[in-house]
């Protein structure tokens, strides 16, 4: 379950461009600011990394893992930038 | 970790009762990097009584006002100056600085590199964004070559400024550089930081997509934060390509910037070592400025 | 470290209770004694002995010292430390204090108890550093942007150097407002017998920290202040009250109010008038032969001590001459200047610069006199005889 | 009653701590009241400085002599320049050893400072032989006061050299005769 405090949300939208698993999509209703705050999609592989609430600017999501979910929440890594296989490769 | 888990419970233990939202414009990093802070506060389970938050002027410098703790909003990039007299007062505080690039490497440099080389007991979290931002988009000490700014409308000629390296001369305790983009280093390092006894530096490379973002091609707030991920390297990586890779990887390498931890070593700290010269001082007999009592005598006339 | 003013140690480090010291150093026995715990300065001549008597004394007594990078840094951790329970000071002269402008503004808009000694030169610009002037006394007063009163007291002898320093760190936590002591570098400089009062016959005010319920506690407003007070209580650093202090316009609870004119108006009002309704109150003069006077030398600082011997000079040749000397100059004691003015026909200020306070003299004395401005520049103190000519005549 | 005393020399002569001694003396151990000031700055050290005590039994305004009652010269600039003010009865005194030209017209009187400080191990201390002298030629200044002034402002580690600089200074004063 991700809670939104709408009145926060600016709709930077990085919440949905930066979700590892492309769980999050723009709801239907305006907020005070007249923009639309993120929502969870209907069919979702939310899988509590909790990566949007770290991200938001505005600290307006929270992420509150289901109960039932046996899968563990994740801590997302930063991913390499430069992959480490590629370095060195022309060594001679 | 405490009893806190959720970004909504930290808020409300942390974040100053009705200030917020912030006054920061969408897709701003302030507001991330002051997230990341409480996350690292959390995990250290600080009393919050005793910690208090100073800042100079600019976006950054409006953080403290969101934190429910105290905090001292001062005079344009002398936020150091002030923590250092702070942090004399009462050195049982943990004494945290929220500045920006233009109040910290601009107009407060003097007062960062003083404070880094006496290596005073502080945490400095450096918002760089690139840009003047409250101000509206002037030329900062750390935009980058060619970046357009209000007062660079043909692009700027000057080199910027690398803190990190200064603050890493300078032989400061911690000198650390994240991006906003990816969370865990970041309070990793906030967290290290601040329970280093001595300065640390704690960068943090934060978009602005109004002043600064608009003007240079990456006004949508996405591509300014993925324009992070691929213009920044890890230090460890960096080293490697220096070392094994090939000319084309090392020209590129090089054209990025460095993130990652840069220092991380012990080192006496100032009012520690202040602390010694009052025990010495007081443990002596003092030694009288003036005569011995009871030679005086008065000369009548 | 927390610093717990000890009487006895205090005493030791002094050392003689009679003294023969510089004014400079006089300024850094009145700071100890009133319980000055942090200091922070840069180099500076004629002010540079107050550092490192600072730097001497102030360990010994538990106290912090540190050298700053620059004079807009010392400020700032003066201020700094104040927020953080410390009595603090700092010592600058001419260039220094123009330097410190920004941050003196902040400390009164922020109400920030705190003393500035500026052993005064003269400018503009670097000007004669080793010579004594009195350039600073508009400055103090006007020299930060915006609405404000200041706080100035000025010293002419090395006892008061000493006596002044403790006034003005008795003001200032008794109005949580920067307070100047406006000495020079000709007393900086000189040397004289100082007797160093008992801890008995020591007055010491220190501000009173906030105790009211965290959660009912206003900390910009005289709603909740103490009887007898005139400020806010002070909620220090650390004790859990978690205020918020800027230099922003701010409302009552300390709040960012910068689009607001009421609160404007009404924050500017309040530290301003803290000190203005205490005008008379806060008024100390020093009066010689006036009662019968029809000429009066008015004076403050260095140029007393001048001024002084012409009036003895001006008394023996059975002039009616009179002297009132300012040892607090700002806020401007327009009373005594009124009743002085209605009394003489001629009121002589001699001063160390071209005329500062020769203006509000010259205003407050509502045409009622003839109001002479008497000015040497160039580092030297009038000799007796330059003021002397002014009190012939008439 | 008001004494007014110029002391002078190179900078580093220690011209400034013999006006302190001397004003402390008269200030703390003689209680009249006593100012001291200095030439102070780029000339300080190389060139000429001076040291000046006012001394009187009433509260002192002007803090500098207007007309010297006893002129210390310890260097020929500082004597050249320093001596304008004199009067006809204004005491004297100088190092013939480095106020060669000393020839006024006028009598006055010649102490060998630095040959008697370096006799003793150290040039350091011709400042002290001089407030010695000054004081039996002077007068005005009593010696016990004086020396408990001396012993107040040298380091401890120096104070027997310091003293033994006094007591000679003391004993050419009383010897010294006033010559052209």
């Amino acid at each position: 379950m991700i809670l939104i405090n709408e009145d926060w949300c600016k709709g930077c939208q990085i919440c949905i461009t930066r979700c590892p698993v492309d769980a999050l999509e723009e709801s239907d209703k305006l907020n005070r600011r007249g923009v639309r705050p993120p929502k969870l999609k209907e069919n979702n592989r939310c899988n509590f990394c909790r990566l949007c609430e770290l991200l938001c600017p505005d600290l307006a999501i929270t992420v509150i893992p289901d109960e039932e979910t046996k899968e563990k929440p994740k801590k997302t890594l930063r991913p390499p930038i430069v992959s480490v296989r590629s370095i060195g490769r022309n060594i001679k | 970790m405490g009893e806190i888990k959720t970004a909504g419970e930290l808020n409300k233990k942390y974040l100053r009762e009705g200030m917020w939202p912030t006054i920061f414009c969408n897709g701003c990093g302030n507001g991330v990097v002051l997230e990341y802070t409480f996350w690292a506060l959390e995990e250290l389970g600080l009393d919050m009584d005793k910690v208090a938050f100073a800042s100079g002027i600019g976006c950054s410098s409006r953080l403290p006002g969101y934190i429910n703790a105290d905090g001292l909003h001062t005079t344009h990039g002398r936020a150091i100056a002030f923590a250092t007299g702070l942090k004399a007062a009462n050195p049982d505080l943990t004494v945290i600085i929220f500045t920006g690039d233009g109040d910290c490497a601009g107009i407060g440099g003097n007062h960062f590199i003083h404070a880094a080389r006496r290596n005073i007991d502080m945490t400095v979290i450096m918002i760089n964004n690139f840009i003047y931002g409250m101000t509206g988009g002037q030329l900062a000490p750390t935009t980058p070559i060619g970046g357009i700014a209000t007062t660079a409308p043909y692009g700027n000629i000057e080199h910027p400024f690398d803190l990190c390296v200064v603050a890493k001369a300078l032989g400061a305790s911690y000198v650390a550089r994240w991006t906003v983009s990816h969370p865990y280093q970041p309070i990793k390092s906030i967290k290290e930081g601040i329970q280093k006894k001595g300065f640390s530096y704690i960068e943090f490379l934060a978009p602005c997509p109004t002043a600064y973002g608009r003007r240079n091609k990456l006004g949508d707030i996405q591509r300014l934060w993925e324009w992070y991920d691929k213009n920044t390297i890890l230090i460890e990586d960096y080293e490697r390509i220096m070392k094994y890779g090939d000319e084309k990887e090392k020209e590129r390498a090089k054209k990025m910037i460095q993130i990652g931890v840069f220092q991380d070593v012990e080192k006496p700290e100032f009012f520690t070592e202040y602390q010694k010269l009052v025990e010495r001082l007081q443990g002596n007999t003092i030694t009288k400025t003036s005569s011995v009592k009871s030679k005086k005598m008065v000369v009548k006339k | 470290m927390k610093y717990k003013r000890d009487p006895k140690r205090i005493r030791e480090v002094l050392g003689d209770k009679i003294q023969f010291i510089l004014g400079d150093m006089a300024c850094v026995y009145g700071g100890l004694l009133a319980g000055c715990s942090f200091f922070a300065g840069y180099p500076i001549t004629p002010a540079s002995e107050v550092a490192e008597g600072m730097a001497r004394l102030l360990p010994r007594v538990g106290g912090t010292y540190i050298q700053m990078e620059d004079e807009i840094g010392s400020l700032a951790a003066v201020i700094g430390a104040s927020w953080g329970g410390a009595k603090a000071m700092t010592a600058t002269s001419g260039p220094g204090f123009s330097l410190m402008m920004e941050n003196y503004g902040y400390a009164v808009m922020t109400e920030t108890p705190c003393v500035i000694v500026n052993v005064q030169r003269t400018g503009p610009s670097t000007g004669q550093p080793t010579l004594g002037a009195q350039g600073d006394m508009m400055q103090v007063r006007w020299g930060t942007h915006g609405d404000f009163e200041a706080i100035a007291l000025a010293p002419s002898t090395v006892q008061e150097c000493m006596d002044l320093t403790i006034e003005a760190f008795n003001l200032a936590e008794k109005y949580r407002n920067p307070v100047c002591v406006m000495t020079d570098g000709e007393i900086g400089h000189l040397r004289e017998r100082i007797v160093i009062p008992d801890e008995k016959e020591l007055k010491i005010i220190n501000r009173v920290p906030a105790t009211i319920d965290k959660e009912k506690f206003i900390p910009f407003s005289n709603s909740q202040i103490q009887k007898n007070s005139k400020v806010p209580d002070f909620p220090t650093f650390g004790t859990g009250y978690h205020t918020y202090v800027t230099g922003l316009t701010h409302n009552i609870y300390g709040f960012p109010a910068t689009d607001k004119q009421k609160d404007h108006q009404e924050l500017v009002l309040r530290i301003t008038t803290k000190i203005t309704d205490d005008r008379e109150k806060l008024t100390m003069v020093e009066k010689l032969y006036i009662d019968d006077a029809k000429i009066a030398v008015v004076t403050y600082g260095a140029t007393a001590r001048p001024a002084e011997t012409a009036v003895e000079m001006a008394r023996r040749k059975g002039i009616k001459v009179g002297m009132l000397r300012l040892k607090l100059v700002w806020p401007f004691p327009i009373k005594e200047i009124q009743n002085l003015a209605s009394q003489v026909d001629k009121i002589v200020v001699p001063e160390m610069n071209l005329g500062q306070i020769v203006h509000p003299i010259r205003e407050y004395s509502e045409g009622q006199c003839e109001v002479v401005n008497v000015p040497k520049v160039g580092g030297e103190m009038h000799l007796p005889h330059e003021i002397f000519k002014y009190l012939e005549g008439k | 009653m008001k004494k007014e005393i110029r002391i002078c020399g190179f900078g580093g002569q220690g011209v400034i701590l013999a006006g302190f001694i001397i004003g402390k003396a008269a200030s703390v151990y003689m209680d009249y009241n006593a100012v001291q000031s200095q030439s102070y700055g780029p000339e300080a050290r190389g060139g000429a400085a001076r040291s000046e005590i006012v001394i009187s039994d009433k509260k002192i305004g002007y803090p500098r002599p207007t007309s010297v009652d006893l002129l210390v010269a310890m260097s020929q600039e500082a004597f050249d320049t320093y001596r304008d003010d004199i009067r006809d009865d204004t005491v004297i005194i100088i190092d013939p050893d480095l106020v060669k030209k000393h020839s006024i017209g006028r009598p006055l009187y010649k102490i060998h400072a630095q040959q008697i400080a370096e006799e003793l191990g150290n040039k350091i201390v011709t400042n002290i032989v001089m407030v010695g002298a000054a004081t039996s030629i002077f007068g005005f200044l009593k010696p016990d006061a004086v020396r408990n002034a001396v012993m107040d402002s040298v380091p401890s580690r120096f104070k027997e050299l310091n003293l033994k600089a006094f007591e000679k200074g003391l004993e050419a004063g009383k010897n010294a005769k006033p010559g052209l």
